[in-house]
């Protein structure tokens, strides 16, 4: 992690683990602009082929009706911008990296719409690391995605950065918070 | 303001709250956040050689739990380029023996062996196999075989001269390399030795020093007739006693509970059956398990022919191979490759299908208990049950 | 007689010759026997990046002969690991970046620039590039290109820290390391120096020295509006003007031919049609190409709205970008991911498909003709014309 | 190749080299058993799953009818004991490697008949060596495979022995001889 350019580390691991997630979001949310709108219902799957097809998975949904839908779909809304394999299908869960594997400290982050409150989050993509292609659930979803001038806000990216191993397992979608203060 | 302020602030929508209840929002969820197995996996797990062919020099083991249809998946452990591997129940630990170049195709070779802790599936050492000879090949147990209950590890070689390096997994060295010319697999034998089958039908049995080097040597001429009973390389384990499966059906023993393996002069055989075309025969990849009883699982094709026997095949029988008499015979649905018995307390047949599939039946009643979808892994090829 | 020996004598069986013309039987073929390629590659020829996603680690250049719809796929370089790739047409060399472990997945990191013969596809050379900072991304071109009449090359870095390190491909040798915060992708410009695209919209201009330090550098302020009209990472050129297209169809120029690049107040778009839901946007990986006119190829989405910009596109439409008029649309007859247009006498459009098919078009008529199928590679997102 | 079974190696490149190859066979001849029955068509693919499905290729025939059938699909005559992603279908022909690899010099051989003259041709399968698995067209047919005991007879070995690299492409599959002199 020599390398780092310290200020983007801090900055991004600051709002990745949710330390000071009030206060820079806050900070943050003041310079928004408001330009992209998220869409209510999740988009279809990009052009990527499914890894070895299969029959359908039975759906995997969370135990809180606020948080709907199933975790191994690329439907699911948590995955409004993602790319990658979904680490739920792969021996983590939709927050939590496979055994074996280094959760990224930094990361990209989407804004999706949860439909059963209306709110919109603040996601963020960790990719887990040292563990290769998972190869089940490929995903890509890009609300909100930008050219890679944007890192934060683009998915091409490999974020295995700041692991011991950039290889790249999946990518998960953890919730570090709502996008503005007044959507509450 | 070239900076990457501007790319996270621009992220940031302004979004307006339709009508919906005021619950509190989702809580934010802790990261880093990295799972882990339990130390000790349960009956119904396994460890799935993911052969990968459409990249072997990127193999996996997968650990797959058959109990879980929605995500079988538990986890993935690096299984480079024709790997092998061996689970240690008593010290928590997977160990691979794999290949890696340099330049991931190209350059300077190593072999090695890791050792994974079960529960984290972190690496915890490493032993380096010297002279780049570790036996490249499909996939089978018998080239990576623990001794001297589990301190030990053997390794196959083959360059194409055949050896066997003898691998101190607890001291992290290697103790000794056995020359072993025109001989093939590795089972092994009492608490320090091992057997290994020959060009010319025997089988030898070898007795090892606690320096790892060769103490004792007996062959057994004509253990099998390769030409017209050729068996297939890996056996069903009963206890401590081998049941090797030919590509015609017939079963033969090996005592290797002693220090010097012991062939059992006990022969059985899977049965003939009508409905085949010619004949029904034994064929797939990992053709035969055995379950608690000493019951043998024998994945027949209806096919049978020279060369049918990596065909796979639609049914298993089972037979009692002490009775000699096959007790019944269980239809898969379909062509599957490899297969296992785990031992759960209600048994459960495992088998893995050429697209990758992967079904679970019930051993005793040979009804399909769920479908795990091809939801493991590109080419699962061995499956070996954690307990 | 435990020997090789046996084995193969065995495998040789008695056979009674049936009723056959007694021809004079087959000759023996002579091996070992390796192919090799023609040094300058044919204009129907394309070096098509497999990026590979169930392995990432082993990804792979497919050099792919768009003309021959029984065998298409040339031969394989290896592309390890988000890897990136140059062909000089002059020095008839490929050049590949890649990063590798030394335990495939773990261990110490290696970036390196491994250069090809054309012709045998041998390593020629390595250089190996310090501090394990290339940038690792999904594919672009704009990651590592050629500048200095392709005596050196410019490698993208990314740790998030943003940076260029300058390599000199004929002296085999890393010359400076440039830092660019804020800024991606590589655009050539001139004889020595780049352009790039910033974070605030900005395009920066740099000309480099004769050490690869820079010379100068200039910024254009306002070049991309990045909320309202973000372009794709991936021009086409015509000579050495890139068209860049956006999200939503504009296209905006840039003349690289001098030492500074030069935005270009001509723009144009690739024009509306009806039938879209909610409206038809350029949508895929690579969606941008021109012909030997100066047509621009633009690969269309008929599902356009936001977050649809990777979805692949259904039809490709033509434009003259200095008319800023559509001259036709191209159906695909499904969805197409990445697009690109050949130099040949009679230009083709080449297209991949998600499920991996090639499909090649007339690009002038629009007419199919002919599939490649599923036959290059699994995942073929990046298509790179020979000439 | 510091390493080789000396005697093994000289013994299987002299074969898969047709060098001495008439003096080879006749010796090896003499001890021949006679066990297996080549059958005189190719049967099925193995239990080995497509890799990424496509569109049926084109046929590739030989221009020689006594060379009959299509050397892309499995059930060409001469790989009746092949392991293996067929050359052919890589950038290499029937008996000649991609650009970029290296053949091995030792290798497993079957005994196949050809159907258009019925002849039983000793095929020597090298493989080609130092690029990763081609992915297209493979194939496992297994007439006179035996088990690992008789490494010449068995193709679950890589042969990638004696090569700069055992990183496995793909399988040629190359006319050595005529299986007996009497078979003329």
């Amino acid at each position: 992690m020599a390398d780092f350019d310290r200020w983007t580390e801090k900055l991004s691991r600051g709002l990745a683990r949710g330390t000071s997630r009030r206060s820079s979001l806050a900070w943050l949310g003041a310079l928004a602009t408001g330009a992209a709108v998220i869409p209510a219902l999740p988009v279809a799957r990009a052009a990527t082929p499914a890894p070895s097809g299969g029959d359908k998975r039975p759906p995997v949904m969370s135990s809180n009706p606020q948080d709907p839908g199933d975790a191994t779909t690329c439907e699911y809304w948590r995955y409004c911008a993602i790319d990658g394999f979904l680490c739920t299908c792969c021996g983590g869960t939709v927050n939590t990296c496979p055994p074996g594997t280094e959760m990224s400290p930094i990361t990209w982050i989407g804004t999706c719409t949860n439909p059963a409150d209306g709110r919109a989050y603040v996601i963020s993509y960790n990719d887990c690391c040292g563990v290769s292609s998972c190869g089940q659930c490929l995903c890509n979803r890009n609300e909100g995605d930008r050219p890679q001038v944007r890192p934060q806000a683009n998915n091409d990216y490999n974020w295995c950065l700041g692991t011991q191993s950039s290889i790249y397992n999946c990518s998960v979608a953890a919730i570090v918070g709502v996008a503005l203060e007044d959507a509450k | 303001m070239r900076t990457t302020l501007s790319s996270l602030a621009l992220l940031l929508v302004s979004t307006t709250a339709p009508a919906f209840a005021k619950s509190a929002p989702l809580p934010e969820e802790a990261i880093p956040s990295v799972a882990t197995l339990p130390a000790d996996y349960p009956a119904s797990w396994l460890l799935v050689h993911d052969f990968h062919f459409n990249a072997l020099l990127d193999g996996r083991i997968a650990i797959v739990d058959t109990q879980n249809e929605k995500l079988p998946l538990k986890a993935q452990v690096r299984a480079a380029q024709f790997a092998n591997y061996l689970l240690s129940r008593g010290k928590r630990e997977i160990y691979t023996a794999e290949t890696f170049y340099s330049r991931l195709t190209r350059g300077e070779r190593t072999d090695a062996i890791t050792i994974w802790d079960t529960a984290t599936l972190e690496p915890k050492g490493e032993i380096v196999l010297p002279g780049g000879k570790r036996q490249l090949s499909v996939s089978y147990t018998g080239l990576f075989q623990f001794t001297n209950r589990e301190k030990w590890a053997l390794v196959a070689n083959f360059t194409p001269a055949q050896s066997i390096t003898v691998v101190d997994l607890d001291g992290r060295k290697v103790l000794n390399e056995i020359d072993l010319p025109g001989c093939a697999q590795i089972y092994p034998t009492g608490d320090r030795g091992f057997a290994s089958l020959c060009a010319d039908g025997s089988l030898i049995s070898m007795t090892l020093d606690d320096k790892g080097a060769v103490a004792s040597s007996k062959t057994f001429e004509g253990f099998q007739d390769i030409d017209r009973q050729p068996l297939f390389g890996m056996p069903a384990l009963v206890g401590k006693t081998a049941w090797f499966v030919s590509y015609y059906g017939q079963l033969q023993a090996v005592d290797l509970s002693g220090a010097v393996a012991k062939p059992l002069p006990a022969k059985a055989s899977v049965g003939t059956a009508e409905g085949g075309a010619p004949e029904w025969r034994p064929g797939g990849w990992q053709v035969i398990a055995s379950d608690a009883k000493g019951l043998l699982y024998v994945l027949m094709s209806p096919n049978g022919r020279e060369g049918s026997h990596k065909d796979g095949g639609t049914e298993v029988w089972v037979v009692d191979p002490v009775a000699n008499k096959r007790l019944r015979r269980i239809d898969l649905g379909g062509l599957a490759g490899s297969i296992t018995v785990t031992r759960e307390a209600a048994p459960r047949l495992v088998v893995s299908r050429p697209d990758a599939k992967v079904d679970v039946f019930d051993a005793q009643s040979g009804q399909l208990v769920r479908h795990l979808g091809a939801n493991v892994g590109a080419n699962p090829i061995l499956l070996v049950p954690a307990q």
